[in-house]
Parts: C-alpha cells; structure tokens; sequence
C-alpha cells in the first residue's frame, strides 16, 4: 500500500471519520440534530467526492481491494441510499424514546462494511467487510429496546449470520486449503491451470454458496429474511433490504467474474436451482401475508431470485442488468419502507396491510407514492422497476436461459398479484385506525422531501433511463 | 515440530464443524446455540491454519485472527440481545421467541 | 406529432381531471370530456385531411420516430395508417361515451376513476399506432392498471375477484409477449448487429421456422387472451360483469380490439409462415368461440354476463377471419371489430342502465318493459338486431364479409360458423324476450332512457345503422393496411412481405 | 492430593452439616439468583478489549520490521481504542458502582420532589 | 542426548518440588511477616520460629473431612480448584530460573503465562457456581469480572517489554536487559504490571472475591479440606508467579553482579517482591468493588494505551535516529 492507494481509498476513510467523529460527539453531548447533520454531510461528502472518480477508474490496492468502475457505482448507490435510509430515519427516530444517536454510527460502519464488500477481490477483504456490515446490522435490527420483536429479530438475524458466516469461512477455508490462494484472481488462475476440480474445491465452492445464499436470503436459506425485516425498525429494514443484500449481490457478481464461474456447471445449476425455489417460494409466501413488512421480506426473497436470473445470464448485459436492477430495486424499496416508517407511531410500525386501509383519501399523496413503489416491484412501465426487469429478462433470453426466464415471468405474475392487493386495499374505502401524533413540521418536511424524491427517481428511471443505462454501460 | 497432514486438520475441523452445526439445529437455549455457532466458526477458523501451514503462508493464522474478533463482536452483541430477551420473555428457550409467524 | 399529442392530452387530461375532482367533481367531467373531444377533433380532422379512400397507396398517414431509450434501441415511433386511423377514431369515439355513462353512475372518487379512464384509453391508443414492440408492450401495459382499478374500485359485489383475474390472465399473457418481444430483438440483434426494436426492422429479420413458431406462440398468448379465444376466455365474463358500465363498455368496446388488432398488425406480419402453419388452428379456435360463446350466452341469466359471452362469441368471428388470410375477410374482421364495438358496447350500456333502475342484472326477475320504457326498448331492438346479424345493420356487413373471406380457405369451419349465427339469433332474441316482452312484475319504478343516456345511444344507434348501409368508407379506410398491395411495397413504409398476400407464401 | 485427601478425610455428620453456609443464618431461597447486568457488561468490555490485544501483540512482535507503517496503522487503531472508550466512559459503560447523584435524583422524582 | 533429557528431567522435577515447597513455607512466612509488621506473635510454637506450622497445617488440610456439599455442583465443585493450582503450576514452565534452567522455553512463553493467568479465571467462576451459594456466586462474579478485566491492562502493560525486546520468550526478554533493566524505560508499564498481577491472583489488597468481610470467604464458602487447600495453595502460587514474571520482565531476571550465581539473584529478587505483596497486605485496605473496576478501566486501560504509544513512538524515532548515525 502506498500513497496513492491510501488516496483513493479515501471515501472509507471518510466514512470512518464519520463514525469516529459521532462518537465524540456523543461524548461530548447527545444531540440528535448534531449528529444526523453530521452523518448527513459526511455521506453527501463521501457521495460527491465519488462522483469525481473517473468512471474508467482502475486501481488495484493489493491483494485486497480493488477500485474499478463497478465497484465505484455499487459505492455511490451504497452511500446514496444510506443517505436516503438517514433522511428518512429522523422523523422516524424523533418520535422514538431511544437513544437515537448510536443509530447513525451504525449505520454508517454498516454502509462502511458494504463499501469494502463491493470493492472486495479477496477472501479477507469480503469476510471484513462483510463482518463490519452485519455486526452493525445485529444492533440496527434490535435498536428499538422497547420492541419484544425487535430483540428476537435482532437475535435470530445474529444466530443465522453467524451461522452462515461459518458456512463461508470454511468454504473459504477449503478453498484456501485447496489452492493456496484467497484472492479471487489466485482461484481463477489456479481453476484456469487445473481442469480437474477436486472434490475438496467443490466442497469448498458449495459451503461458499450456502454462506453468500443465508446472506442474500435465498430459498431455501431465506428463514430469517422475514422476522428480521417484521422485527427490524422500518429504516433498518430498509437499508437490509438494500445496502445489506445489494453489496453481497455486487460481490457475488465481481467473484464470480474474476473465477469465471459460468464454466463451473455443478455451480451454475445450483444457482438456478436457487434462483427459481427463491422466485417461486418467495412469491407464494408472500401470497400469503398480511403484514407489508413481512410480505417485502418474501417478496425480497423473489426479486434476489430475479437478480439470480440476471446473473447466470451473466456477461456485460447481465451486470448492467444487475446494477439496473439493483438502482431500480433500491429506489423502490427505499421509498416502500420510507413510507412505512413516515406511517409508524411510538408502538409501531404502519406493517399491517390494514393499516393502509383507504390511506388514498386520507394522504393522497403518500398513498399515490406507495402505488408507484409497488407497481414498480411489479415491474409495471412508468416506473424503474419495469425497466429493470425488462433488462433483466433481456439479459435471461440474450443467452437462452428459457426456462429461468419464463419462471420469472410466471412470478411476475403471482408478484403482481399481492402487491395489487396493497394498493386494492389503500385505494379502498374505510378508514384506518392509526392515527400518528404530531411532530414538528421540519421532520415532516424532510421526510416528504424524501420520499418525494425517491417518486421522482423511480418515475425519471422508468420514463428516461437513458442516462442511468449510459452511465452503467460506462462503468462496466 | 512435525506437521500434521492437512486432511486429517481438516477433517478434524470439519467434525468440529458438523458438531457445531448439529447443536445449533438441536439445541433450544439460545446461548447454546450461540455456543455452537461459536463452535463452528473456531472450527473455519481451525481450518484455515490449517490450510494456511499447508502452504506455509501467514495469510490462515491472520484469518483466523479476523475471525477470533468477529466471533468476540457478535458474542458481545449477542449477550446484550439475549439478557434483553431475558429480561422480556424470562426465558431463554428460542421455542418462546416465536412471536412473529407467517 | 399530432399521435404524440393525442396520447399526451389523454394523459395531461387524466392527471388533471384527477387533481380538479378534489375541488369539482363537474370540472373534472368535464376535462375529461373535453379532452376526448379534442382527441377526436384531431382524428376526424386527419381523417378528413386524408383522403386514403383515394389514395389507397399512401399507407402511412403520419409518423413519429423520437429516440427515447437509444441504447436499447428503442425509439417512441408512432404510426397511423388506416386501421390504426380507423381504430383511434373508435377508441375516442367510445372514449366520449364513456365519460358520459359515468357522469352519474360514478359518484365517489370521481377524480380518480376519471383518471384511470383516459389513461386506460391512452393505453389503448397508445397501443393501436405504436410502431415499436418495447413501446407495444409499455402501452399495453398502461392500459391494464387503470383498468384493474375500473373494475376494483367502481365494479359490482365480486369487483375484487374479477379485477384480479382479468389482472392476471392479461399480465401472464403480456410477459409472454414480453418475452417474445425480446426473443424477436435477440434473433434480429444476432442477424444484423442491429439492436432495435422497431417495427419496421423487425419485419425483416428471418428465422428458422421453430423460432418462429415459439415467438409467434408469445406474441399470440396476449392476443388471443386479450381477444379472448375460447380455453382463455374466463376472465371475460367476470370482468366484464363486475365493471360499472364504462368499464365494460371499454373494455368490451375498445380493449378486446386490442387483441385483434395485435393479430393483425404483429403476429400475421412478423411470422408469416408460422402464421400460415398456425392458421389451421386458428380458424378452429374462432369457430370453437363462435359457437361456445353463442352456446353460453343462450344459457346465462346475468344480463351483463350473457353480452359478454356474445362477446366471446363474435370475437371468434375476428379469429376465423383473420387466419383465413383472405382481403375479404380481413375487412369483415376490421369491419367487425368497429361494429361490435358498438353493438356490444351499447348492450353493456343499457345493462348498465336496468341496473341503475332496477338493481339487478337478472334477466329473470325482468319482463314486459317495452310499455313503460319503449325508446329504450326500441334503442335495444336495434343493437339486439345489429348483433344477431342483422342485414341493413354494421354487424351483417362485417360477418358476412368474414363469412364470404373465409369460405374459400376452409368451407367447413365457416359452414360451422354460420351455424353460430343461428345460435346468436337464439340468445339475442331471448334477451328482447325476457326484458321487454312477457309480463311486466311491475315490481320497480322504471324511468325511461334519460337524455344523457339517449346522446350515448342514438349516435351509436345511427352509427350502426350508417356503418350497415355505407360500409364502403370504412372498407376503403382499412384497405391501405389490409389491402392486397404487392405492388406498393416499394413505396411503402408497409413490410417487404405483406400482410395478407402470404396465402401460398410465395407472392415475391 | 485430592484423592489422597478425600481417603484420609474423616466423615461426620451433623443438622446443619449439609446446609449452604451464610453466616450462620438459614439460607432462604435458591443460589441461582439474578446479577446485575453490568456483570454482563464487563464480560464485554473484555471481550472486545482483548481480542483487541491480539492485533497489538501481533504489531508489538514485529514491530521492528512494520516500521513507522506499521506504527501509523496500531496508532490509528489505539485512537480508535481510546476513542471507544472515551464514549464507553460517557455512556456510562464504565460506572460500576450506584451513582449516588442519580438515586438521589430518583428518589426525589419518585417522592415527587423538586430536584 | 541422553543427559539433555535426564538434565531435563531433573529441572522440572526440580522446579515442581521447589515451588510445591516453598508455596506453603509462604504461608508461615506471610503470618510471620505480618506478626512482625503488625507488632504480634505469628505462628512460633512448632519448630523453630513455628516453621513447623507448614507441616502441620499441610497434614490437617489432608485429614480433614472431604466434604461436597449435597446441594452443590459435584463435578464442577471437585475440578474448580485444581484448576487453579494446574494453571499456575504450568506458567511456571516459562519461567527462566538462570540461563537453561527453565522447563520449556516456548517462544510464545510471555503469551503463554497470559492465556494460563486467564484460564484461572475458571476456576473462580466454576468455584462459585457449583458451590451453589448466594455469597459464594456473588464472590465468583466479582472475582470473574476483576480477573477478566485485569487481564486487559496486564496483557497491554507487557506490550511495552514486547516491544523493547522484540520477543514473547521470557529468556530472549531478560538477555534484553543486559544493558538496563526495563523497569526504568517501562516504569509505568512495571507499575500497571503489578497492580495487575496483585490484582490477577486477588490477593489484599484486591481480595474482592474472597472478601471476608461481606462475602465470608466468597467463591470459597463451601470449600473445605484439600480442596480450600488447593485454592490456598494456589494463591500463593500465584503470589510466587507474579513475582517471578516481574523479576524477569522489568528486573533482569536472574542477571546481576557475578559474584552470586545466576539463580540466586533471580530467588533474591523473587522474594524481594514476595515481600512487597505482604507487605502491601499489611498496610493497605480494600477498595470497593466499583472503585477497583472503574480503576482498573478508567485509568490503567488509558495509562497502557499511552505507554504503549510513547514507547512506540520513541523507539522507533530512536531507531530511525541510530541507523541515521
């Protein structure tokens, strides 16, 4: 490591300081304000000292990191969206009696730890970025002490990620021991000279796989994608189900890059094999749900099934499909669970599908952003998540995988079924219950702000995405 | 110092694992599944000395430092999660923390 | 640019009409109304402007090509020639009535409902000129939502059940499409290194005859369960019986064109061989719809569910006629499509209105209403008519027409066929039968037909008698598309291989 | 030794012989009561710091050879140590004993005095 | 070769039975050290100056009842105090006596007196728990929670010596102190060493867990016969090890002027600070147990921290300046 290399890793550096910089703040004297200004600034720093980096940036920081175009687009999706999860996590927090301020230390180790995932090209890289990430996760999930759910959540996600990241360390442990690398080039390298793929490889690849599946919650390691994300505070869940799942979906497309993992068969069928029990399985739990947040889970577990079809498509138009998808998917998840935590009150969040009953009339414009959010995780035109999929299944039938495709257009259709029956439901007559208690007007206008934004991204992704796609096209 | 084979470190590591991994699926205390989740990571932990002495290389022992930090973090974390559970439902038996369903 | 801003005002014309209800619900009708009206302004106007009858050579009446996602290839290229013409100035001539149905029937959420409407008819505008299948499928997914929420939010008792299966048959479909679509882009991509989406490429590229049997089975689901052909008809009857009045009127009278009009302009003409092989099929599929529906339709009871299963029934006509690949039928198809329109359309519409009066679809509970309604009945008579067939109506014409095409290509099929007329001639007087004759219960006050309701109906009445009596417009309209017109290729944007002198697949 | 002791040991038996010894006072009620979570607490301080350690015990053998690189990463990481514990000291991680301030503070909350 | 082994041999037995020896001769010299400081008789019927209590006690403890509490742990309660003698015991294989005379010179030996001093953690922890009482839980508790974080500041207070010499092995550490002992370059680091180490094997004044006082006996309530023993012996095991790993870390081991034999300076100095700990029994009374760990946590963590850095720092600049030279 050298000067340059610490250079150009300073968008970590500033995140850390960040985190450091919280800290002390909250030593000297808890503040809210001061420290979601200061997490505020500090990102849209980080972001836009990003946004200097020329797209055709190629470092290597050896052996561990690498800062390429991709990896510099999954980090400024990353510290966007956790710029989104911090605006919309005031209001949500401000009418919390916690202690709030350790929140965004957190969430900006977890944004952190998501970072070095994406620029990760080796073993140790991908395990502590990841570790940064899910530890900080583990407290996110059960910040809300007062909240029974959110302990189990927070314990259920510790267990099974722990759990998993076992998985991955011995798989990377018996790779390791197998070639005598952990360098994603090293594995490629030493696959490319030995034709002959030991079983211990095997082993080694397929405990990988149950590892990144528990992480990216896929059928059938998807078992704690629900609780967490009913336990979890909205926020929280939110960058879950982006940050969290986004950054491991990046890295499995950088490793499987550089390995060429497309020649490794046994491992592209158990992909597939994954990718539909996640379409299916997902989609037809989620079928069966009354509560938003845990109907988002299952239908989370559908859409990183459709990530998967982008994915064994692979090449040039399956990553740019995929950061397609993910900017898609971000946008509109964000904005689903920002409307969710604007809808929350002290006891809990707005989860339940009643809770939106006749939200139309009562908070048109919310309800109306809510429609567009969902309709854009069907995949209907006008909204990014139509493009996305389209590129998605563009890429699926550029290489002839029919029968992937054709699964993810079955789901589609189960998908577009309980999300309808949401906006059914906020569309309906009757009254809901839930009324939520007044806070000062600025908390409102940020989070509307927001939220108004997120609609506007998804509509200028859906209607014009031509920019968006250049820039990717760049970037790869 | 004589080496041990490398199969039979990892074969060890690997029984040490499927131990672990049995007990997490067996047990119904939420510290001893904690325990066992523990288990299996020293055991990927074991296993990368193992295979990092195969090659004669620093890289397994510097994992398995990484690795003896994250299990400490997620400990610590994990005891404050469990005392709170403790404190809500005076239990400790997962059965019990099955609020949320579906 | 003038389709542009057809497409445009409906949309504009939605969104505001949902943004004034919040202050008047009159304001927002009215928007809502004008905007119609301005759409069919500027049709008649091109329609006029355009003399196609006589310059049957110019088949493109206007063009618009804007790049909207270049590195796609996909470009917002909108087209009319004369069956687009011809369908637009039907969609916004419905569109009109439609507006007017609901000005009393829709009481709550009027803005919204509003909203949905001309966006459902943007859709389906959207859909009749576009000239590039990304922009295909975006269209013809636009009109789906709205017209889920029609149903779902306006409809009867079962809305939600029915919304959700018309939903649902139609998305299925439409991936199917989707995928189709972009099976057709690959294969052309691969031939010329040219990634697009137009049309117009499209129809150059060549296949092997697998392919393009798979990807005309895409394109076909969408079409035939749009249409709907019969194994896909169910989601017919319960979504055009639970909508309010507009709803079914729509869709009975625009959004099943959609279908036909898919068939017409993408399937034949991008597969052509395929299509020939499939024509067989195709035919037995209408002539199977023709009778089944007829069939069903005699046995309902629900008044709604019995015109949406002739419905079912006339479309198999469209079916028989388009696989027959004869001009002659193909004009019976596009006459048919305009004149069951209106006949259906007028049926749903005075469904509508018994059940405003009465508050039940019901047929049996009906009786003897011809006393205290005559202008109604007399309304009904002649759509009664026009859909059984009868001469001097639009209907005769286009069935006729249809009949005669297909006879050449196969006689039994359309000997089967004109048998379903006999069938249609059974449900359709049963209707008359029930409501307006036998014995009047006397059990509801029965207002005649308003005056809103008759400014709906009689310009459909006349419409439907005009399009009996001087069809020839209409079939000169339609002839720059539907034309056998080998030798204008070459001055054409109109595909290389045409559309109908594929009969033989040997006309180069 | 134990062995040997346990043979040579002699036996009696007497009341309170097998009685948990608490000062001479019958015990009342089970051993497994309930601690104080700050207990809890220290078993993660220490944790986190002495896995800690490792990472400086791994500089401090090679330091030599690491240099003033070496040196400028442990220092960063000392910072952040003692930066940690600055908070956890502010936090109030560190107080291990009542605060007396604070029950005071209570006590008047709850006989609803003014503080 | 075969004399290397039989040498071998010969020191560890050597070392086992010298330590085995001396521990309870501890005893008699801790109650007549504390007799002539606090102006009273001590032990001095048996032998001459009541040497001979050693025997006695040493007997008694073997005759005594081996009772096991009924309500009590019985496993657990049987192995908590041999681990406390067994770890002990084997910190001392690191221990460089005089050159060559050490049981096993483990290159990791310093990091290897760490990891045993923690274990004896367990044997407090599992003491209380099996003994299936209040105090004595209460006692284990305290005990486990000073132990573990007094671990912290003994583990960073070594680092400096670590860093001076460049090696974990106790014989490589005090060679390094040819030219000065470390206790003057380390003197903070000698200072936080030995509360700690006082602290580590809970002797007065940071006896929390036995605390007579409030918790009668603590961890050890139950104990009786052999078994208290062992936890007796134990300590001043640990009284010993403490000394011994101070003498070598921060006072040249067994190196001092020739005029003596190695191992005689390192056993002088050795019980220079066996002394010292009596001595600091003697005069000094016990915190609270909340004033102990915040102490511990508030000030000595902080003081290793920056020790740790001004050593770094100045060696290296030190370094940097002399290979400039």
């Amino acid at each position: 490591m050298n000067k340059t290399d610490l250079l150009s890793l300073i968008p970590l550096w500033i995140l850390s300081s960040a985190a450091i910089l919280n800290f002390f703040s909250i030593s000297i004297r808890r503040n809210h304000k001061v420290i979601f200004i200061i997490t505020l600034v500090s990102l849209l720093v980080d972001f836009i000292f990003l946004t200097s980096y020329s797209i055709h940036h190629q470092q290597a920081i050896e052996p561990l990191l690498v800062i390429d175009g991709f990896g510099v687009f999954n980090m400024g999706l990353i510290l966007l969206t956790t710029l989104l999860v911090v605006m919309m996590s005031y209001a949500y927090f401000e009418q919390r009696e916690e202690r709030k301020e350790e929140y965004y230390i957190l969430i900006i180790l977890a944004a952190l730890g998501s970072c070095i995932l994406v620029i990760s090209k080796h073993f140790a890289s991908l395990f502590l970025g990841l570790e940064i990430l899910t530890v900080s996760l583990y407290a996110l999930i059960a910040y809300l002490r007062k909240r029974e759910r959110s302990d189990e959540a927070g314990i259920k996600y510790l267990i099974l990620a722990a759990f998993s990241s076992a998985f991955l360390l011995f798989g990377m442990a018996l790779l390791y021991a197998a070639t005598g690398t952990m360098s994603f080039q090293g594995l490629a390298d030493w696959l490319a000279s030995n034709r002959e793929v030991s079983p211990l490889v095997w082993c080694g690849f397929g405990m990988f796989t149950v590892g990144v599946g528990f992480k990216l919650g896929v059928v059938p390691f998807h078992m704690w994608t629900p609780d967490v994300y009913e336990g979890a505070p909205a926020p929280v869940t939110a960058f879950i189900a982006t940050v969290s799942k986004g950054g491991m979906i990046a890295l499995l497309v950088r490793f499987f890059t550089m390995v060429q993992g497309h020649q490794l068969t046994l491992l592209v069928t158990v992909f597939t094999v994954l990718a539909v029990a996640s379409m299916f399985v997902g989609n037809f739990l989620a079928l069966r749900q009354s509560n938003v947040k845990r109907l988002l889970a299952y239908s989370s577990i559908a859409h990183v099934g459709y990530l998967l079809v982008a994915f064994l498509a692979g090449g040039e138009l399956g990553t740019q499909a995929i950061s397609f998808y993910l900017v898609a998917y971000f946008i509109t998840t964000l904005g689903a669970f920002g409307i969710m935590a604007t809808l929350s009150d002290k006891e809990r969040d707005a989860e339940l599908i009643e809770d939106y009953r006749g939200l139309l009339w009562r908070r048109p414009l919310t309800a109306i952003i809510f429609s567009a959010m969902l309709l854009s995780l069907a995949g209907i035109p006008l909204t990014a998540g139509f493009i996305g999929k389209f590129y998605v299944i563009a890429a699926g039938v550029r290489t002839s995988h029919w029968f992937l495709v054709f699964a993810l257009a079955i789901n589609s259709v189960i998908g577009l079924y309980y999300y309808i029956r949401i906006i059914a439901v906020m569309f309906d007559q009757g009254q809901s219950v839930r009324t939520s208690e007044e806070l000062h007007p600025l908390v409102y206008v940020i989070s509307s702000f927001t939220m108004a934004l997120l609609g506007l991204m998804l509509i200028w992704l859906g209607v014009h995405p031509e920019e968006m796609l250049t820039l990717i096209r760049n970037t790869l | 110092m004589e080496t041990v084979a490398v199969e039979y470190g990892l074969v060890l590591a690997g029984t040490l694992f499927a131990l672990g991994l049995v007990s997490v699926l067996v047990r119904r205390n939420i510290i001893f599944m904690l325990i066992s989740v523990e288990i299996m990571l020293n055991a990927a932990g074991l296993a990368f000395i193992v295979a990092g002495a195969r090659w004669g290389q620093a890289d397994g022992q510097v994992m398995f430092i990484f690795i003896v930090t994250m299990a400490a973090a997620e400990v610590s974390v994990g005891l404050a999660l469990i005392l709170q559970i403790y404190h809500q439902l005076k239990t400790l038996d997962s059965d019990a923390a099955d609020k949320m369903k579906g | 640019m003038i389709l542009l801003w057809m497409i445009f005002i409906l949309m504009a014309g939605g969104i505001l009409a949902g943004i004034v209800a919040a202050w008047s619900t009159i304001a927002c009708r009215v928007i809502a109304l004008v905007s119609i009206m301005l759409d069919m302004l500027l049709i008649t106007w091109v329609w006029m402007g355009q003399d196609v009858s006589t310059a049957p050579g110019t088949t493109w009446i206007a063009d618009l090509n804007l790049p909207w996602i270049p590195s796609f290839g996909i470009s917002f290229h909108l087209a009319l020639d004369g069956l687009s013409l011809l369908m637009l100035a039907l969609t916004f001539f419905l569109g009109i009535f439609a507006v007017l149905l609901s000005w009393k029937e829709i009481q709550y959420r009027t803005g919204f409902f509003h909203f949905n409407l001309l966006w459902v008819l943007a859709g389906i505008a959207g859909v009749f000129v576009t000239m590039d299948l990304f922009l295909l499928y975006f269209f013809w997914e636009v009109m789906l939502i709205p017209m889920y929420f029609l149903i779902g939010i306006w409809g009867h008792a079962n809305r939600q059940y029915a919304a959700y299966k018309f939903f649902i048959f139609t998305q299925a479909s439409g991936l199917l499409m989707l995928l189709a679509i972009l099976g057709l882009y690959f294969v052309h991509g691969n031939q010329t290194s040219v990634y697009t989406f137009d049309y117009f490429s499209l129809l150059q590229t060549s296949m092997s005859p697998d392919v393009a049997r798979w990807l005309m089975l895409g394109f076909l689901a969408a079409f035939l369960v749009k249409l709907p052909v019969v194994p896909f008809h169910t989601w017919l009857p319960d979504a055009h019986s639970e909508a309010p009045t507009a709803g079914s009127f729509i869709l009975a009278g625009l959004m099943l064109k959609t279908g036909a009009y898919g068939l017409i302009r993408f399937a034949l003409p991008l597969f052509p061989e395929a299509a020939v092989e499939f024509a067989p099929w195709g035919m037995l599929l209408g002539t199977v719809g023709i009778v089944y529906g007829a069939v069903q339709a005699f046995s309902q009871t629900d008044l709604k569910r019995l015109v949406a299963y002739t419905s079912v029934s006339h479309m198999g006509f469209v079916m028989l006629g388009v696989f027959a690949f004869t001009e002659m039928a193909l004009q019976g198809v596009v006459m048919q499509m305009i004149t069951h329109a209106i006949s259906t359309g007028a049926l749903f519409v005075l469904a509508g209105a018994l059940y405003e009066r009465i508050h039940t679809r019901d047929i049996l509970q009906m009786g003897g209403f011809w006393k205290r309604t005559p202008f109604m009945a007399t309304v009904s008579l002649i759509f009664v008519m026009a859909s059984l067939g009868l001469p001097g109506l639009g209907n005769f014409v286009a069935e006729f027409l249809t009949l005669m095409g297909s006879w050449s290509t196969s006689p039994v099929l359309t000997a089967i066929a004109t048998a379903g007329l006999v069938a249609a001639t059974a449900y359709s007087l049963r209707i008359m039968q029930k409501i307006f004759l036998g014995k009047d219960a006397h059990t509801h006050a029965l207002p005649d037909l308003s005056l809103r309701e008759k400014l709906v109906l009689v310009p459909m009445a006349i419409a439907i008698i005009v399009l009996g009596l001087f069809p020839q417009r209409i079939i000169d309209t339609a002839r720059t598309t539907v034309g056998k017109s080998d030798n204008k290729h070459t001055t054409t944007p109109v595909p290389a291989r045409g559309m109908l002198s594929v009969k033989g697949g040997n006309h180069e | 030794m134990l062995g040997l002791s346990y043979v040579l040991g002699q036996r009696h038996k007497e009341r309170a012989t097998d009685d948990p010894y608490e000062g001479g006072i019958l015990s009342a009620g089970s051993a497994r009561i309930r601690f104080s979570s700050q207990f809890y607490l220290v078993a993660m301080l220490f944790v986190i710091f002495d896995v800690e350690t490792i990472f400086i015990f791994s500089w401090a053998i090679a330091f030599r050879e690491l240099g003033w690189y070496g040196y400028a990463g442990v220092m960063v990481f000392l910072i952040l140590l003692l930066v940690v514990l600055i908070y956890e000291w502010r936090a109030g991680a560190l107080d291990f004993g009542p605060d007396g301030k604070k029950i005071l503070k209570a006590y008047k909350r709850l006989t609803g005095q003014k503080v | 070769m075969q004399n290397d082994t039989l040498n071998h041999i010969l020191i560890t037995v050597g070392v086992l039975a010298g330590l085995l020896i001396v521990a309870p001769g501890l005893i008699w010299l801790e109650r007549r050290l504390l007799a002539l400081w606090q102006d009273r008789y001590g032990p001095n019927r048996a032998g001459p100056f009541g040497v001979m209590v050693v025997l006695a006690d040493t007997l008694k403890l073997f005759f005594k009842e081996d009772w096991i509490p009924p309500f009590a742990d019985k496993k657990v309660f049987v192995i908590a105090p041999a681990i406390v003698v067994i770890t002990v015991l084997l910190s001392f294989v690191v221990i460089p006596f005089a050159p060559g005379v050490i049981v096993a010179d483990l290159n990791i030996g310093l990091l290897f007196f760490l990891a045993m001093s923690s274990m004896g953690a367990y044997s407090i922890i599992l003491g209380g728990w099996a003994s299936n009482n209040k105090y004595a839980l209460l006692g284990a508790m305290r005990g486990a929670a000073q132990l573990i974080s007094y671990e912290v500041f003994m583990g960073l207070s070594l680092m400096g010596v670590v860093l001076m010499s460049g090696s974990f092995s106790l014989h490589k550490i005090v060679e390094a102190q040819q030219g000065m002992w470390f206790v003057v370059p380390q003197f903070l680091g000698f200072v936080i060493f030995l509360i700690a180490g006082i602290a580590e094997t809970h002797r007065l004044p940071f006896d929390i867990p036995e605390a007579e006082s409030e918790l009668v006996a603590g961890f050890h309530s139950e104990y009786s016969g052999m078994k208290f023993g062992m936890f007796f012996v134990g300590e001043y095991l640990g009284v010993m090890l403490i000394s011994c790993m101070v003498t070598c870390l921060f006072f040249g081991g067994w190196l001092g002027p020739g005029f003596l034999p190695p191992v005689v300076w390192f056993i002088i100095k050795m019980f220079a600070f066996i002394f010292l700990f009596i001595l600091l029994r003697a005069s000094l009374p016990r915190p609270r147990y909340d004033q102990l760990m915040e102490f511990g946590w508030k000030i000595l963590l902080p003081l290793t921290l920056v020790n740790l850095m001004v050593t770094a720092t100045w060696l290296l600049y030190h370094e940097q300046n002399s290979v400039g030279h």
